[in-house]
């Protein structure tokens, strides 16, 4: 296992197929699977951004789902409340994550570990209070509903094309991100702040630098859900949301690039399957976190890595 | 109240470095099992209500033992993430379990007799039960302080909280500390839980609603601190009530916003010192 | 061991085998019910779902809609708009259901609405409701059985303003839209009514806050002589008891909502004097009827217990769906909905009601009455009920369309 | 001589609650020596290296460095106007490779640390490449710093601090925990590097066979104030260094 995504032609041969497999599953399991598909993607998207944070950055969130919440009414109010065109509006919430995320994250790496949770909880709070709250200009608990044609108009199976296509565009931009010099800051920071202060990098910087990344991805996660769902709740900036990432990222295995991604097929795909057999997916669900991380401490990612050295896939040393 | 709920969430957090997300459903464990033991004993009494208080507490108290014995104890090495994760992996569970037993419904648990009413000064209504709970979450505090201070038990306990490296030289067992604080911190939220439940109603979603409360205390108090926890129980408390009467729209953001102001000023008193 | 198993599966597959046949020959008429089994709104949602159920049964067993069986598919929205909304998509898409409704809280009915206005597909309310869902985002496709929160803000008010002893009113609400929305309509239409009256400034509770004396104290010391209160559920049980330690009761009333659920839940608790009920569907206090006596005996057996007001509207819901589609000979939308507006109803809270075009509200009355303990139940009812009938709450269409175009 | 000192350190005085760890120390280096730092435990050496360094907060007296003052400037500052160091307990990126640790300290050093570029991540693993060379880890390139020896991580470390080219390195025991053969070997590395460059050396050291090699002046520190100073030869010779020094120390 390795926290860069190190390509070799086989991964890209394996990464292909299950692109076009999904895509497959899309166009033949029915509507009601790529409505699944559809939500698994952006969950994943979402997931991965608040990964970056937590592999790379050692930085661990407890209010990722402000960045998410702010996209999607970002987008949404731009929408509604401005007559902007829906077109110019999907870049609209991204930035409005990205500044929502430089505002809150200048105060939030101030402080580091336990303190920086908790100061993004807090901020994250607030956000959720005043989306809640501010009935005239965010519809308060009852959101924005009907201001577009959800998907843009486009069919289930064309959105869930689209998000697929964003998705692994943004996982491109995430893989530059990581492996170029700046990657390399966050993580010297992430690991050891003392030391890359030593050497002349303020961390605080970079942490920002890395919050905000992350915010304007998560953005991008919640403006696609706004539009996906032709509708934005305050619930999206919830403390349900950002748990949901948190235990997606662990599942899927921290310290791993696809650690978000493999998280959310697994919570999503999960969540429908057990809900056709039994209501009790909380119980469930529990049970499930609960058993893969005591017997799986370093997520599925991991496994994948020792099944893939065990045949021979890794690439050699 | 509110001190006794976050008293256990931060002692869990001095002692064991873990951010319990499930306190708060044990706490709501605690008044679904007092729920269900005052109508066994003598109901309407004082004392009654107290047994059943007490009793509910242990049961928690128990409950969060085994959790801590087959699941927690197995990551204290692993990152603090993963304890936080395994903690709401038992939030889902405790609360699709508690939905299973009691139904989603709000329950009801009768006042007993002697604490319904209110005392009448002048012109002005004092409830009695407010002070109840108040009373007992202050003798649980005395309790506390006087454990802390004055047994052995209390001083590996300080060892513990001040360095764990020291508490094993001391020849502690470390894993004894841990699963008796969890379950310490356990009873207390199973107490508040309990003494707390005929004031409202009791439901399954307790658990969100108190989690979210008790760790704005904590931050507020100082992680870990005991004596922070109590003052910052009363700051918010007085906060609420104030921001209820002059900033009604502002309230929950105010309350976040001073513990949002409290982490920063903490962190402006540390600033550039190092990090051992 | 082995040939049990085998057995099941078959069966299984036999019964897969048949529900698609008898999808693909459109035999059966789909009923898509999304609502909060959890979440928030978990314990409301169960008996809106047990009333519904029943009526399916009913119908299925004279012979279903248009001689095709009633299929239910319940969804659980987790009481969270975005999965309400996402279930709502999967059973248009996959399940291609006749009709959609069930919901339970106001935000997660304005995603489902906003799903089915989308899909074409008919949409009717029996429990969450929001002022949105009629004024700004109504859609010809929806309409809602249950009063609104205005309607039942003037019952209130109505309720209030014949109290002639009464001087001073405090209002109080939940701090979202269905709280504002009922004490601004409470307010309104009580200095209409009566102009002498003092109204204080209202309260607004925040959802899901167990300690009501932050909100009691203040209210009292207003001196009222009474408080209205949009509140309900466990906000509703917290409020009368530790209001019970303020003196509320000696010193003032109550005027809150009274749904048969929370006078079973408050139970002895419940004060003997100064409570004041709104209700929903309350079945001790409704119109005599042929159907009504069986419909809570029958309830009773099913499910144990007195048939709340959510099941009453699930059970009306339903009845009323399927008068509407009989009339129409189908279930298109475009046949259905002419029905749907021009249609006279009898349910089991009276006879003749209808629903208007303009905002799809049907003219369901609002009960109100003082709280009373008999021997008849085991739990508080409603004595002196006044039944308001749904016309005289609703705003006219002049007013939904000033609102309309105000929030556009 | 002292106002052509790289650093001078004028009344420094840092206490930690009741414990006085610094005392009204007053320190010139001039450029180009190789000065050791001697005294026995709890003298207040590393304390002494962590308030030049920018560590610790509330120093009371004055630092110059280049005749400017940086008595509160931040460790990040001091390290752009040209202060490398290493930590006595050795501090580096545990789960990334050696060549990784390098490439980003020359990454830093290049003031690009949020570059995107891959061409400049390919030049400071140029850099890096041939520094991992010059401190003997050219083999360990690829290994995490984790599974490092000591020794080698004290190298990869030293080898950081001279990515932006300091004047002056700090070295805080740079040799602790090494064996005696490792520790020549890293500090003749040292030494051969600061002669070649001409720039200008400060380090902690407590083997003494090892500090009368290398540095061409030492100051001798007792509880927290400096007790004597000077070369090597003339510190040797000196009976109070002697009797305190070696005293506590045998």
């Amino acid at each position: 296992m390795n926290v860069l995504p190190k390509m070799t032609p086989l991964r890209w041969g394996i990464a292909g197929a299950l692109i076009v497999l999904l895509e497959l599953v899309n166009r033949l399991a029915g509507v009601g699977m790529s409505l699944v598909l559809t939500e698994m993607l952006i969950l994943a998207l979402f997931a991965s951004s608040l990964n970056l944070l937590m592999s790379y950055g050692h930085m661990v969130s407890f209010g990722h789902a402000a960045y998410f919440g702010l996209g999607a009414y970002g987008f949404t109010l731009a929408v509604a409340r401005f007559d902007v065109p829906v077109e110019l509006a999907v870049f609209i919430g991204p930035i409005v994550a990205g500044l929502g995320g430089l505002v809150f994250g200048a105060l939030c790496v101030r402080l580091t570990e336990i303190y920086f949770a908790m100061l993004t909880l807090a901020c994250a709070q607030i956000t959720f209070t005043v989306l809640f709250q501010w009935y005239d200009f965010t519809g308060g608990d009852t959101g924005i509903t009907g201001f577009m044609n959800p998907r843009f108009g486009l069919t289930e199976q064309n959105f869930m094309t689209l998000v697929l296509v964003v998705l692994v565009l943004c996982l491109f931009a995430m893989a530059w991100i990581v492996k170029s010099p700046l990657g390399l800051s966050i993580r010297s920071v992430g690991q050891d702040r003392w030391r890359a202060e030593a050497l002349g990098l303020a961390p605080r910087r970079v942490q920002l630098t890395v919050f905000v990344i992350a915010s304007v991805f998560a953005g991008i996660a919640g403006t696609l859900f706004a539009v996906f769902q032709g509708s934005a709740f305050p619930d999206y900036a919830g403390l349900g949301f950002t748990l949901d990432a948190l235990i997606m990222v662990v599942l899927g295995g921290l310290n791993s690039f696809w650690g978000g991604l493999v998280g959310a097929v697994i919570l999503v795909q999960l969540e429908h399957w057990v809900l056709m057999v039994t209501s009790h997916w909380e119980l469930m669900l529990g049970l499930a976190v609960l058993v893969l991380v005591l017997v799986l401490p370093q997520g599925v990612v991991s496994v994948a890595g020792r099944l893939s050295n065990m045949l021979g896939l890794g690439r050699k040393k | 109240m509110l001190f006794l709920i976050a008293s256990g969430l931060t002692l869990i957090f001095g002692v064991s470095r873990i951010v319990n997300f499930a306190h708060g459903s044990l706490y709501m464990l605690g008044a679904f099992f007092t729920y269900a033991l005052v109508p066994l004993i003598a109901p309407g009494t004082v004392g009654g209500f107290f047994a059943s208080v007490l009793l509910a507490g242990l049961g928690v108290a128990a409950i969060g033992l085994i959790f801590e014995v087959i699941a927690l104890r197995r990551v204290y090495g692993a990152p603090e993430l993963m304890q936080l994760i395994i903690t709401v992996a038992l939030v889902l569970i405790i609360r699709d379990v508690v939905r299973w037993i009691w139904g989603p419904n709000s329950l009801s648990v009768p006042m007993p007799d002697a604490f319904m009413g209110a005392l009448l000064i002048g012109d002005n209504y004092f409830p009695i039960f407010p002070f109840v709970i108040f009373g007992a979450g202050l003798a649980v505090m005395l309790v506390m302080v006087g454990v802390i201070r004055f047994t052995r038990a209390g001083i590996l306990l300080r060892a513990g909280t001040d360095d764990r490296g020291m508490a094993a030289l001391l020849g502690v067992n470390e894993k004894l500390i841990f699963s008796s604080v969890f379950a310490v911190g356990a009873l207390l939220a199973g107490i508040a839980g309990g003494l707390a439940a005929p004031y409202g109603d009791v439901n399954y979603l307790l658990d969100t609603t108190v989690i979210v409360t008790a760790f704005i205390v904590v931050v507020i108090g100082g992680l870990g601190n005991l004596y922070g926890a109590f003052a910052a129980a009363m700051l918010v408390g007085i906060t609420k009530a104030l921001g209820i009467l002059y900033f009604p729209r502002l309230s929950m953001v105010l309350i976040f916003l001073i513990m949002a102001a409290v982490l920063l000023a903490r962190s402006l008193g540390r600033q550039g010192g190092p990090s051992r | 061991m082995a040939t049990k198993t085998r057995t099941g599966v078959s069966a299984l597959a036999l019964a897969a085998v048949l529900t698609s046949a008898a999808a693909a020959e459109g035999n059966t008429v789909k009923i898509g019910y999304v609502t909060g089994l959890s979440g928030a709104c978990s314990s409301i949602s169960e008996d809106g779902l047990n009333g519904t159920k029943l009526a399916v049964e009913e119908l299925n067993a004279k012979g279903g809609i248009l001689g095709r069986q009633i299929e239910l598919i319940v969804r659980d929205s987790q009481t969270k708009p975005d999965e309400g909304g996402k279930q709502a998509r999967e059973l248009v898409a996959s399940e291609g259901v006749d009709v959609l409704t069930g919901v339970c809280s106001s935000s997660v009915l304005l995603a489902v609405e906003a799903v089915a206005a989308e899909a074409g597909v008919p949409h009717y309310a029996i429990i969450g409701s929001t002022q949105k869902a009629n004024i700004e985002a109504f859609q010809p496709n929806f309409w809602q059985i249950q009063p609104n929160a205005t309607m039942e803000a003037f019952a209130a008010a109505a309720y209030v303003a014949k109290k002639a002893e009464w001087k001073r009113i405090q209002p109080m609400g939940y701090d979202y839209e269905w709280g504002h929305t009922s004490v601004e309509a409470f307010t309104e239409h009580l200095k209409e009514l009566r102009p002498d009256i003092e109204i204080t400034d209202p309260i607004f509770v925040k959802l899901g806050d167990n300690n009501m004396g932050p909100y009691i104290a203040p209210a009292l010391s207003t001196k009222p002589d009474a408080i209205y209160a949009a509140i309900f559920g466990g906000g509703l049980v917290n409020l009368i008891k530790q209001g019970q330690g303020f003196g509320l009761f000696e010193r003032s009333n109550l005027v809150t909502l009274t749904t048969v659920d929370a006078l079973q839940s408050m139970g002895s608790t419940m004060p003997k004097t100064g409570v004041y009920g709104i209700a929903r569907a309350p079945f001790f206090a409704l119109p005599p009827s042929e159907e009504l006596p069986g419909f809570i005996e029958s309830y009773r057996a099913a499910y144990n217990e007195y048939p709340t007001d959510w099941a009453v509207n699930g059970y009306d819901g339903i009845m009323i769906y399927a008068a509407a589609v009989e009339a129409a000979g189908s279930t298109g939308m475009d046949a259905l909905m002419p029905k749907i507006y021009g249609g006279t109803f009898d349910g089991l809270r009276g006879a003749g009601l209808t629903v208007r075009a303009f905002d799809g509200q049907m003219s369901a009355p609002a009960y109100v009455g003082a709280i009373a303990f008999g021997s008849e139940f085991p739990f508080p009812t409603l004595t002196d009920v006044d039944i308001v009938p749904g016309e005289t709450l609703m705003w006219s269409e002049d007013k939904i369309q000033a609102l309309r175009g105000a929030a556009n | 001589m002292k106002e052509h000192s790289l650093l001078s350190v004028r009344g420094v005085r840092k206490t930690f609650g009741q414990f006085v760890a610094l005392n009204n120390v007053d320190f010139d280096l001039p450029a180009g020596e190789k000065h050791a730092l001697i005294g026995p435990n709890g003298a207040g050496k590393s304390t002494f290296i962590a308030c030049i360094a920018g560590q610790l907060p509330g120093v009371e007296g004055t630092v110059l460095f280049k005749g400017e003052e940086v008595t509160a400037a931040a460790p990040v500052d001091l390290a752009r106007r040209g202060i490398g160091r290493t930590f006595q307990i050795s501090r580096a990126f545990l789960d990334m490779s050696a060549m990784e640790n390098m490439t980003s300290a020359f990454v830093i050093a290049n003031g690009a640390w949020a570059s995107l570029r891959r061409s400049v991540l390919a030049n400071a693993e140029d850099s890096a490449r041939s520094m991992l060379e010059t401190v003997g880890l050219g083999d360990h390139a690829g290994s995490r710093v984790a599974d490092l020896s000591l020794g080698d991580r004290k190298r990869l470390e030293f080898g950081m601090a001279l990515a932006n080219d300091p004047d002056l390195l700090l070295l805080d025991e740079p040799t602790a925990g090494m064996s005696i053969k490792e520790r020549h070997h890293l500090m003749d590395l040292v030494a051969a590097r600061i002669d070649e460059t001409g720039k200008t050396l400060l380090f902690v050291e407590h083997d003494i066979d090892v500090v009368l090699k290398i540095a061409t002046r030492v100051t001798v520190m007792v509880r927290g104030a400096v007790l004597a100073a000077g070369t090597p030869a003339e510190i040797a010779e000196n009976e109070e260094v002697q009797a305190v020094y070696l005293g506590g120390h045998h």
